[in-house]
């Protein structure tokens, strides 16, 4: 306990001598993240200051080992950490998807090798990685993916297509789901592997949305060679670590559902379309739809609180936490919906300042993706279906 | 307030579902119901849980009650709802009970509170006025003269009244509400069967009453009767869960097996994700069931949240045993089948205390819309 | 038009004279009406002389040949029969399944000499049919029905058990789908027999639904011999007639849908549970859902008016109609679960006089089986996905 | 009134169907959103629309119409809304010709109607305030002095504003509703693009104004304005209608085709049933559509059937608007794929003259409850 408060101590100063002023403002746009790579994007330059000094002593990935250029901390001392950077509202100097995704994905299935090329760059923020996971004709049905990856002896000839690649405009590397043998079931065959967006071949193509634009992109190989040490864990099973991946993905992607803002819709509503004497909202059919909404977004909360309790207590994820991801997003959409509903159709503008770029709009349209993208609510219904309930396929 | 449960409340609840599976279960109901005993329920049952002390769970130790708390009360009556378990320790335990605790004089805790915690005595709550309950629209059936009251209301919908020995009487005089223990010799009771074979009856009480019999018009009128009332509703909602989820246990299993089209009807998508969709409902309704309850037993202010509890239970129960018929086909339509006990009590339970839309209004009121 | 209009004053002045004054008073319970049989039950005597009356002369089915006893009547004339009884508010003299089903059946596959044994006997109201359809195993999956004929020369043998046969305990007469054959896929080897309840081997027990007693029958076969001149159209082509008689049936059940009583649902919420200064619902909530229900009650009956409409117009039954019985019985459920909301505790009464016997909480239940009997809604709407939408098989 | 068409109508309806789909189709729609025309709109296609008469169809022959009523111009319409066309045949015609119809004087229907049955003339309807429609809460903006009249209002919403050579505008002052034809240059106008590309802006009056600009005060306050947005709103029923089969056929000719998990998706029968439901739906809407406008043209009291229809097609509208979106998958969200505009202009339509809610708490007023 001592040396945890010697840690904190020591922590606690280093922090105020390294953190600059500037990165203890709270976050308020996009460009506020920083997310590193060959040609780091920022709204201030401190940014790269800030994440350099963090990576120095390995804490951009705090429980990282040492050896692979991470901070080496145990959780109390991770704790401790993001405790005291709480306490100056330090922002977080790097956020990569080599650190959510493709990090724990190499510590569990890469070999030393990979972990010791790739993992140092990652907590330096020297590369940005891109997922290569979707493509046009896979969608749900994610395994039948098509891109091929022929064996040339010492490395593989890639070609073939991805899609919903976010930020693969910006990114350096990409890790990449692809096809090594077609003879077996479409869940054997599939291969991880590495390799670099500067590559001759590789070519990406942003996707502009319902909403607008988008960081989702359009990825297209065209003979791109890739050296076989790039090969992430066994050639034909892939799948493993992309199922790994998956369900790191769904959890992230579930927190849409936990409503953000102070106010509750309820409120939001009483504001804008005014009360009866009662306290009753004047639009009354509204108002049923809005309890219904506020009453499930309770009761949602309630679970994921129980089952983060069930999971602190040691008793395990319990089935609870198959539903996440369904019940969460449909939840926002409903949110959506409804706060179109309450503002009226000032809330339909597309363009001007009067509409605020047509924000609740685009919102309301983004919103429609959530419920397709990384599983969709019907592959979700199947998952529980199946494994929770028990039921049989078709 | 963790939302899980501890080992101590894992194994009361998995004594409680031994024990009612046995000797409380659905086969009981359906004796009972096909041949009612005169009280309106069954006297060695009802010993036996006195005898397991679930009578005082939620009664503290200085009214000679264990102080195991309300989560405690809610997983007991949670299986008594899986169970389909009938025994009037709603209307004596988690009604009256509660009521007394909440606004009842010290001298009537002390004389009633041990009865209840020992299942000496059987008790029910006399409330309702009207075909809906409507705390707002009771009559003024109270009036005080000097030190006496004269008490005359008719009261409906009063759960076990027949079998009660004892009745808490809530009214409204000018003064605002009036609460009173009469007991079954100052009351005319005409008993009725409700859809679920439970008990259900009109109140009439014409009568003076003594001082003594009226309860604490302080506590009553500074949030006493809400704070009761949002108790009970949670309790009622811990019933309705054990209902919804057994329905929706007994539909599943149901779907594993019933072969139509030479398949097994739990392989056609359609009734796989309108399964999975409920299934993430009755994840929320255990979730919300439990908050409730742990804030009752924190002491946490209720206002919205038992409504909340009881709107969101309220309304998956149906959905949970609409579908166990529906997903039965034409068997879960016979009078033979069990699957139909479950949609009836689901309905009675939900209009107890307010059903659906009376919640569903409350809790949107209270969050100020 | 002139023969039309001296049909009209004779018809006119027949039924004035032949009519009982106590057929003319509206049907007020399940008793006022005429099935007919062996045994018939009758809440009037009058009953029996009206219904002979009219039988002498073809009328209780007007449109059946004469040769089969019917009235022998042109559309037209029929029609002003119609006309002609509901100006004096004559009650239909015979109610039956007969009427209604096995006869239609046996006018399109039975052969001369079956018209001529079973029809008039229907006709006089003598004999009262019921219908074995349904089978424990088989449930929507009608199809696959096991009660075996085994052939013996000139008769079957029959064994076999059937529900949900209403009034078999009733009814004089069976027509009931058997397997002749156990080769072929399930729809071939099904064959159309007729035979005797009173025929040894032959029980019924009636069934006890949720909602109380009810219509309903099994009815068991134990080594019961059937003629072979009881067969209706070919051995093993019997899932014709079936399919023929299905449709018939599903347009009686669709009309559920079409709400009943003279006040709608909302006004009489409205009078049971009171409105504010501005008119509106006192119970905003459930005011919006009763709102959502009459909404769709107008549709529907808007529906339905079209597709009558389309139909004598010569343009045919449209795609609208396959929805009528999955529609309207999924209405009726929500009429009856709001009915209870409206009604309040008092409805979920189950006996005494203050429930009315529990009859809104009876009819409540009762209509859960709406959406079961006569073709669940999950087959109308696979039957919708696949005949109407062009749906494939899973 | 009979529900079905006949043989004009559908001739009418076909031929409508043909033009839209050869001339003003989805992608001529998409040109539009990528590069909008100054004036909102393109006028070689207004031509063509008014040269096929389309713009007289609903008004009488007494002004220059084909007197050939509703019907015929909601089916116009409804194929309008398959196929997303841009125009101002909703504001001039829809709404203005049927606003002048009902409460313009004889003078008004005189110069007004020929030129809106010609096609000359792009009229807007101005009426909304604030966020929502609401015809109670419209604000004074309206005065009389003596002759003249000062008005002075802020309407906002106001379709095809930008392009309108004229404008109706009501507003209230304390005798009632008061109504003013305008012209382009009496106001100003702020133009504002909308989530479906369609033009809609804020404009503004105030401006002294001589009596034969004010529209009929008797026939406006008569029940004339209530009719009038009454017709307006099953005609924008109508083209929610189109919008809907719309997309519904769409998302089911890509259920037929797209395959997953090596099958078909359409054979998947959990969204067979959807598909199947939405189906059913979707008849209801096309029934209800027709017994609108066929009250209109009957001359039926239209106040419960109007909001009935709009709250109807509002609904089913969005639902199918978004199943087309979640039906498709990933590719339902870009923008080079189709679908993801009618969501959009399905929002767009049931928000202008009240939402879902504004019609079905309307609907309920008007059935008594």
């Amino acid at each position: 306990m001592s040396d945890l408060n010697t840690f904190r101590t020591e922590t606690r100063s280093w922090l105020e001598a390294n953190c600059p002023e500037s990165m203890r403002v709270p976050i308020r746009s996009f460009e506020d993240i920083y997310n590193g790579g060959r040609n780091p994007e920022m709204s201030h330059p401190d940014q790269k200051i800030w994440c350099d000094r963090m990576a120095e002593r390995g804490w951009t990935v705090p429980e990282w080992p040492k050896a692979y250029g991470g901070g080496g901390l145990s959780k109390a001392e991770a704790k401790v950490l993001r405790e005291e950077m709480a306490r100056i509202g330090a922002r977080s100097p790097l956020d990569s998807f080599g650190i959510s995704m493709l990090g724990p994905a190499l510590l569990k299935f890469g070999n030393e090798d990979q972990k010791l090329e790739h993992l140092p760059p990652i907590v330096r923020g020297e590369i940005r990685w891109c997922q290569g996971y979707s493509e046009p004709n896979a969608g749900s049905d994610l395994a039948s993916l098509a891109t091929r990856a022929e064996d040339k002896g010492d490395h593989y000839i890639v070609n073939g297509q991805k899609i919903w690649t976010s930020y693969a405009d910006k990114a350096d590397w990409i890790f990449c789901l692809v096809r090594t043998d077609n003879t077996g079931s479409k869940h054997e065959g599939i291969s991880f592997v590495l390799f670099d967006m500067a590559t001759p071949g590789v070519t990406t193509r942003p996707i502009k949305l319902i909403s607008g634009s988008s960081p989702f992109c359009e990825t297209f190989f065209d003979d791109v060679p890739v050296l076989k040490k790039n090969l992430v864990g066994e050639e034909g099973k892939g799948w493993t670590i992309a199922k790994y991946l998956l369900t790191h993905e769904r959890e992230m992607i579930s927190s849409f559902g936990a409503a953000s803002g102070k106010k509750t819709l309820g409120q939001r509503a009483a504001d804008n379309m005014g009360t009866d004497a009662s306290g009753r909202l004047r639009a009354g059919t509204l108002r049923s739809v809005i309890a219904q909404y506020q009453l499930d977004t309770l009761a949602f909360a309630a679970t994921m609180e129980k089952v983060t309790a069930e999971a602190k207590a040691g008793q395990g994820l319990g089935p609870a936490s198959s539903i996440f991801k369904y019940y969460g997003t449909e939840l926002n959409k409903r949110r959506n919906e409804l706060l179109l509903s309450v503002e009226g159709e000032s809330a339909l503008g597309w363009d001007g300042e009067e509409y605020n770029e047509g924000e609740i709009a685009r919102a309301w349209l983004r919103s429609k993706g959530n419920s397709i993208e990384g599983g969709t609510s019907e592959v979700q219904l199947n998952i529980v279906a199946k494994r929770v309930l028990g039921l049989p396929d078709a | 307030m963790s939302l899980v449960l501890n080992e101590e409340e894992i194994m009361l609840r998995d004594s409680a579902a031994g024990f009612l599976a046995e000797t409380a279960n659905v086969d009981a109901f359906r004796k009972h119901r096909d041949n009612p005993p005169p009280a309106g329920f069954d006297q060695a049952l009802w010993g036996s849980i006195a005898e397991m002390g679930w009578c005082g769970i939620a009664i503290d130790e200085a009214h000679g009650g264990l102080g195991y708390g309300f989560t405690g009360l809610g997983l007991i009556i949670e299986q008594m709802g899986k169970n389909l378990t009938v025994s009037p320790f709603n209307s004596t335990v988690l009604m009256a009970g509660t009521a007394i605790a909440q606004f009842g004089t010290e001298a009537q805790k002390q004389e009633w509170l041990p009865k209840i915690a020992a299942g000496e005595v059987v008790m029910a709550l006399a409330i309702q006025e009207g075909s809906h309950f409507d705390l707002d629209s009771l009559s003024t059936s109270v009036s005080a003269q000097g030190d006496s009251f004269a008490v005359k209301a008719e009261k409906r919908q009063v759960l076990d009244a027949i079998g009660a020995d004892a009745y808490v009487v809530v009214g409204k005089d000018v003064s605002g509400y009036q609460a009173f223990i009469v007991t079954a010799d100052q009351v005319s009771v005409q008993d009725q069967s409700m859809v679920d074979a439970r008990s259900s009856g009109t109140v009439v009480i014409d009568i003076s009453l003594s001082a003594d019999a009226q309860m604490d018009p302080q506590s009553l009128n500074s949030g006493g009767l809400e704070r009761a009332l949002d108790i009970m509703n949670i309790g009622l909602a811990a019933e309705l869960l054990g209902v919804s989820v057994e329905a929706f246990e007994r539909t599943v299993g149901y779907l594993r097996e019933r072969k139509q089209f030479g398949k097994v009807i739990g392989s056609f998508q359609g009734l796989q994700h309108r399964a999975a969709d409920l299934f993430a409902e009755l994840e929320l309704c255990k979730a919300i069931v439990l908050k409730g309850l742990r804030a009752v037993d924190a002491g946490d202010d209720l206002g919205g949240l038992a409504s909340a509890v009881k709107a969101k239970l309220a309304q998956i129960s149906q959905r949970a045993t609409n579908e166990g018929v529906q997903m039965h086909g034409g068997i879960g339509m016979t009078d033979e089948y069990d699957i139909g006990f479950f949609i009836k009590r689901a309905r009675v339970l939900e209009h107890t205390l307010g059903d659906f839309h009376y919640h569903l209004d409350r809790y949107a009121l209270q969050g100020g819309y």
